[in-house]
């Protein structure tokens, strides 16, 4: 019995002695934390970020989107808005999307539908990609934005089409 | 300045070094403190893996100023119903007897504060006061999670007390003295001539109760964040906070000396004894409960107990008698 | 009389139900909402006599979202992404038994290669969920350490899972027949190279944690649940193999395809948090030998089947019930449709929920500490609690 | 698996059900008196209770009372309906105490009182008065033969068998379990 007890005992303590060992061997170990500012992480070219529009292949100030609505009906959290105008253009000639623009009625009613504004309240998004997914033109895309930070709620209230037009001229 | 000297001339020797002794002391304990709060936060960092505090100054050795200046800098406030005269008497309590702890301990041949024949009794008879302090927190701030904090704290602290008396007791019984530069001189340079050659168990003992005794982890458990959120001192923000963190360290410091005089040769060393020996026998305990504290979990309040009056007061009560009998016979 | 007045002021109706009247020398204590061992908002009103605990009632729905509401107001896919946040720590399975419930309501066929993404996905979902419960179930004890180490794996895994689901923590990577994305090249050598780390980092978890003598008088006897208690409050997973039971919905209601794989159902008859603890440990290696054949049986073909339910899809009147095993325990979803394009009514069976309920039972008479190893040891999440 | 209980120790509707369409192997529609007994016979049986809950149907609240078998495969659930007006259930939290948690949950989702539970107080929802969330409109409510491939739960012999045409509302039962 007693015997018993003491051979407990020193198990007890020789396994704290192994924890030690443990610790103490980590201790001597690299670090492995990534320091953000200094360092940042790569592993990004599957990160579901916001979202973001994919331009045309031939024009890269103009998104791929044809305002079927699919993503703003489907987005369970309703943070996707699409504002189109649908304009009659006489002759085919890309034109800079004005908002409010109305084009006179002119007889040749060739009609055009125009995305003017994408937004996405992305304070809003659960990230679920349904609205990339059920994209029919892949007009949508995931951002890689990981580091994204911002001071007000309104920082993270999106127009995407303002961003497309950016990164088109870069 | 004639009057001045005569006044001055006036003085005992005695006081000027005791007075002297205590403000070096309090240099000491607040550099030690904060350079502790640094190794700690190092090898914790270190032991998962992390850097530890590394944005303020070199290897972030400024943190530690930095954090106590924060601390200074926020507002004293008090809980509602709190007994305001305990509540900020407690951290006090803590804190100021630590420096009449460090009084007897020869940091080096002669660099020590008031060189007593019972050295080892002032320290120990002080060192009680603490519990006072952790009982007052925990009582005074009107708290359910200080009140049983500070009942762990009480228990813990008077069970704990006496293992330790006991293993200190005898390396005083095998040196014949209770003063601590006594004890000091009669062991070596090295490390085989040290006091914990003879008496390993009674450093062993000597060594958990003093975990024990500063509430330090495992044995945390006046303070056990997952059960009692922070237990005795819960309340606490500031300074408040500030001084039992201080006091913890301080007194992690005490214990950690007192062991080096006792146990391991205290300023003596090879090569050139002096008092760099004393400090790094005192880190490397240090660094060593620190280390227990990043590796292990808590134990339960029951089983603390336990541990001490099943384990640790029959070992420290053998070991005693052991040294006893040695000593009547071989010396 | 006095005494009711003053309880009228202090506490809220919670407190004021717990209490009933003058009980002599007991303290009422108020364990969370915020509380570093309840891990979230859980609150549990408990009367103490000293330490022990004479009386212990858990206050839930401080993250209480109305699941369930969503449910009806959403459409069967829209309600995906609420799947990922239930249960954050093993999100896969409760997608999983989302989808499941749907499918089965529906009869949507899922092609072969997406069952075995399913498979990979959702045991590497149990893998990470147990490492963040073994870290934190240690920071409850007391140890700082461990969750470090835990999180270092854990890392890798969401490292992993980010690579087919674009996400880290919130996956809504399951869709009505199929999953969202395939996994690519650098996830299968990653795959291969985190169970080879996996395998050599478990015994370093043995030597630092599990052989501890702290641990295990931490552990050992604490909170014995017998069969009879798991039966009549449901518990299950860990909680209920802790107690003996062999009882596994992968294998007692085989879905997807687990019945393919050759895997054991660790059981420790104990009953105590260790058994429980065990068994979490057992189960991680049980899950790296499921994804081990799983990478090694995957055939080719395609993730998300062609015939794969189309947003706006009704799937029909009807009713399903669909269980899988999470990593707390049997995750079920009753899903009753009208034949609209909402659900009618999406009932979630939350594992932890049942867990949690037999908390006031087994921490009757034990000490304060032990009841937060008891709490920890039925590894609660606490969203998944309140729905 | 979908065995019929043969000793079913209450009057009621055994219904076996297909477990890979719609996993559940056996429905039991019964009154809500019954239903304490039904519990036992199921705690007997060594059944373990997966959950509580609840339906808002054109013919009142239903609950659901899901079980499962440590050992044997299958899913049974038990059925009751209460009327509208008096939504009131014996609680079976005697039998099965993992069941205070549903049923105060179901309570606090749909207003169906379980008459026995130990704590009357809200589970998950805020100690006000909120009108219980997943009641639907009265235009929305499906109804139970539409929704269920079953036959109506006015099967039920207790409540003197109302073959429960779309409209009506079986108070019956409700008066059954005030007495």
């Amino acid at each position: 019995m007693i015997s018993q007890t003491f051979k407990e005992a020193v198990t007890a303590v020789w396994s704290m002695v192994v924890g030690l060992k443990v610790t103490g061997k980590n201790f001597l170990l690299p670090q492995i934390t990534v320091h953000y500012p200094r360092q940042v992480v790569t592993n990004l070219d599957t990160y579901r970020g916001h979202i973001e529009l994919v331009a045309k292949d031939e024009n890269p100030f103009a998104a791929r989107c044809i305002m079927c609505g699919q993503c703003e009906n489907n987005c369970p959290s309703g943070c996707i808005t699409i504002e189109s105008v649908t304009r009659e253009i006489p002759v085919e000639t890309p034109k800079e999307p004005a908002p409010g623009e109305e084009a006179k009625p002119a007889p040749k009613p060739k009609k055009v539908k125009e995305l003017t504004q994408f937004l996405l309240d992305y304070n809003l998004c659960s990230l679920c990609g349904l609205c990339v997914q059920h994209c029919p033109v892949d007009s949508l895309r995931f951002s890689r934005d990981v580091y994204l930070a911002g001071y007000s709620r309104g920082e993270f209230e999106f127009e995407l089409l303002e961003m497309l037009k950016k990164r088109g001229k870069k | 300045m004639p009057d001045m000297n005569a006044l001055l001339a006036g003085i005992p020797a005695e006081l000027t070094r005791l007075i002297l002794a205590l403000v070096a002391l309090m240099v000491f304990i607040g550099l030690n403190g904060l350079a502790l709060v640094w190794v700690e936060r190092k090898v914790a960092g270190h032991v998962q893996r992390r850097p530890g505090p590394y944005e303020v100054g070199p290897f972030g050795l400024i943190q530690p100023i930095v954090d106590a200046v924060k601390l200074v800098a926020k507002q004293l406030a008090t809980p509602a119903g709190a007994d305001k005269f305990l509540y900020w008497l407690a951290p006090l309590l803590s804190f100021l007897p630590i420096f009449l702890l460090f009084i007897p301990i020869p940091f080096s041949k002669n660099l020590v504060g008031l060189d007593t024949n019972l050295g080892i009794l002032l320290i120990l008879a002080f060192a009680g006061l603490n519990v006072l302090a952790l009982c007052l927190a925990g009582w005074g701030q009107n708290n359910k999670w200080g009140l049983l904090g500070a009942g762990r704290a009480v228990a813990q602290s008077v069970a704990y007390e006496i293992p330790l008396l006991l293993a200190v007791l005898a390396v005083s019984f095998q040196t014949g003295s209770l003063s601590l530069t006594e004890i000091t001189a009669k062991q070596g340079a090295w490390p085989w001539q040290w006091n914990i050659v003879v008496q390993p168990l009674a450093f062993f003992l000597y060594f958990i109760c003093a975990v024990a005794e500063t509430n330090r982890a495992p044995f945390d458990l006046p303070e056990a964040e997952s059960e009692l959120t922070a237990g005795f001192h819960t309340e606490y923000s500031g300074m408040g906070f500030g001084l039992f963190f201080l006091a913890e360290y301080a007194n992690m410091i005490v214990v950690c000396s007192v062991a080096t005089v006792l146990f391991l040769g205290g300023w003596q060393g090879p090569i050139e004894p002096g008092w760099w020996w004393f400090l790094i026998k005192m880190y490397a305990l240090l660094v060593v409960i620190i280390w227990f504290r990043w590796t292990y979990p808590r134990v339960r309040f029951d089983q603390l107990l336990n541990l001490n009056w099943k384990w640790l007061l029959p070992l420290s009560m053998v070991n005693l008698l052991a040294t006893a009998f040695a000593v009547k016979l071989f010396a | 009389m006095s005494h009711c007045a003053a309880t009228e002021l202090t506490g809220d109706t919670y407190t004021r139900r717990f209490d009933k009247g003058p009980t002599g020398d007991t303290l009422i204590v108020n364990m969370g909402p915020q509380h570093p061992s309840t891990h979230g908002v859980l609150r549990v009103i408990i009367e103490l006599d000293g330490e022990y605990i004479l009386r212990a009632e858990p206050v839930l729905g401080y993250v209480h979202r109305m699941h369930e509401k969503m449910g009806e107001v959403k459409s069967f896919t829209q309600y995906l992404p609420n799947m990922g946040r239930v249960d954050y720590l093993h999100a896969m399975a409760w997608n999983w038994a989302y989808v499941g419930a749907v499918e089965k309501l529906g009869g949507v066929e899922v092609p072969e290669r997406a069952e075995y993404l399913r498979v990979i996905a959702t045991e590497l979902g149990r893998i990470s969920s147990h490492l963040v419960w073994w870290g934190a179930y240690l920071l409850d004890l007391g140890a700082f350490t461990p969750i470090m180490y835990a999180f270092d794996d854990r890392e890798i895994i969401l490292d992993l899972l980010q690579i087919i689901t674009g996400s880290r923590l919130t996956y809504c990577y399951f869709r009505f027949g199929g999953v969202i994305a395939d996994v690519t090249p650098a996830f299968v050598s990653g795959l291969t190279e985190f169970l080879a780390r996996f395998k050599s980092r478990l015994p370093m978890y043995k030597d630092l944690v599990t052989d501890n003598a702290i641990l295990r008088k931490r552990c050992e006897e604490i909170g014995v649940i017998d069969v009879d208690m798991a039966r009549r409050y449901g518990a299950t997973g860990p909680v209920l193999r802790g107690s003996g039971v062999a009882y596994d919905t992968r294998r007692a209601e085989p879905y997807g395809i687990y019945d393919r794989f050759d895997f054991e159902i660790p059981v420790f008859p104990e009953g105590d948090a260790m058994a429980r603890y065990m068994v979490r440990m057992r189960e991680m290696e049980e899950s790296v030998k499921i994804i081990e054949q799983a990478l090694a049986q995957m055939p080719g073909g395609e993730h998300l089947s062609a015939k794969a339910p189309k947003p706006a899809w009704k799937p029909g009147v009807g009713e399903a019930y669909f269980a899988v095993e999470g990593a707390r325990g049997k995750i079920g979803v009753y899903v009753v449709s009208d034949g609209t394009k909402n659900p009618y009514r999406v009932k979630l069976r939350a594992p932890s929920y049942c867990n949690l309920s037999l908390f006031p039972e087994l921490a009757q008479g034990v000490i304060l500490a032990d009841a937060v190893s008891i709490m920890g040891s039925l590894d609660l999440v606490i969203p998944e609690i309140d729905r | 698996m979908s065995a019929i209980f043969d000793d079913f120790p209450v009057p009621g509707k055994q219904v076996p059900g297909d477990f890979a369409k719609t996993g559940q192997s056996l429905s039991i529609f019964l009154a809500p008196a019954g239903i304490v007994a039904a519990a036992r016979y199921m705690k007997d049986r060594q059944y373990f209770i997966e959950d509580v809950t609840g339906l808002d149907l054109a013919e009142g609240f239903c609950a659901l009372y899901h079980f499962a078998h440590f050992e044997k495969p299958g899913r049974v659930t038990l059925r009751v309906l209460a009327s509208r007006e008096n939504p009131a259930i014996p609680s079976i939290t005697g039998v099965y105490q993992g069941a205070e948690w549903h049923e105060r949950e179901t309570r606090d989702f749909f207003g169906i009182i379980f008459e026995g539970n130990p704590n009357d107080g809200p589970l998950l929802l805020a100690d006000e008065d909120v009108a219980p969330p997943l009641l639907k409109d009265d235009a929305k409510r499906a109804v139970l033969q539409k929704a269920w491939p079953y036959e109506a739960m006015g099967v039920n012999p207790v409540p003197a068998a109302k073959p429960a045409p779309a409209a009506a509302k079986p108070a019956t039962p409700a008066t059954e379990v005030t007495k």
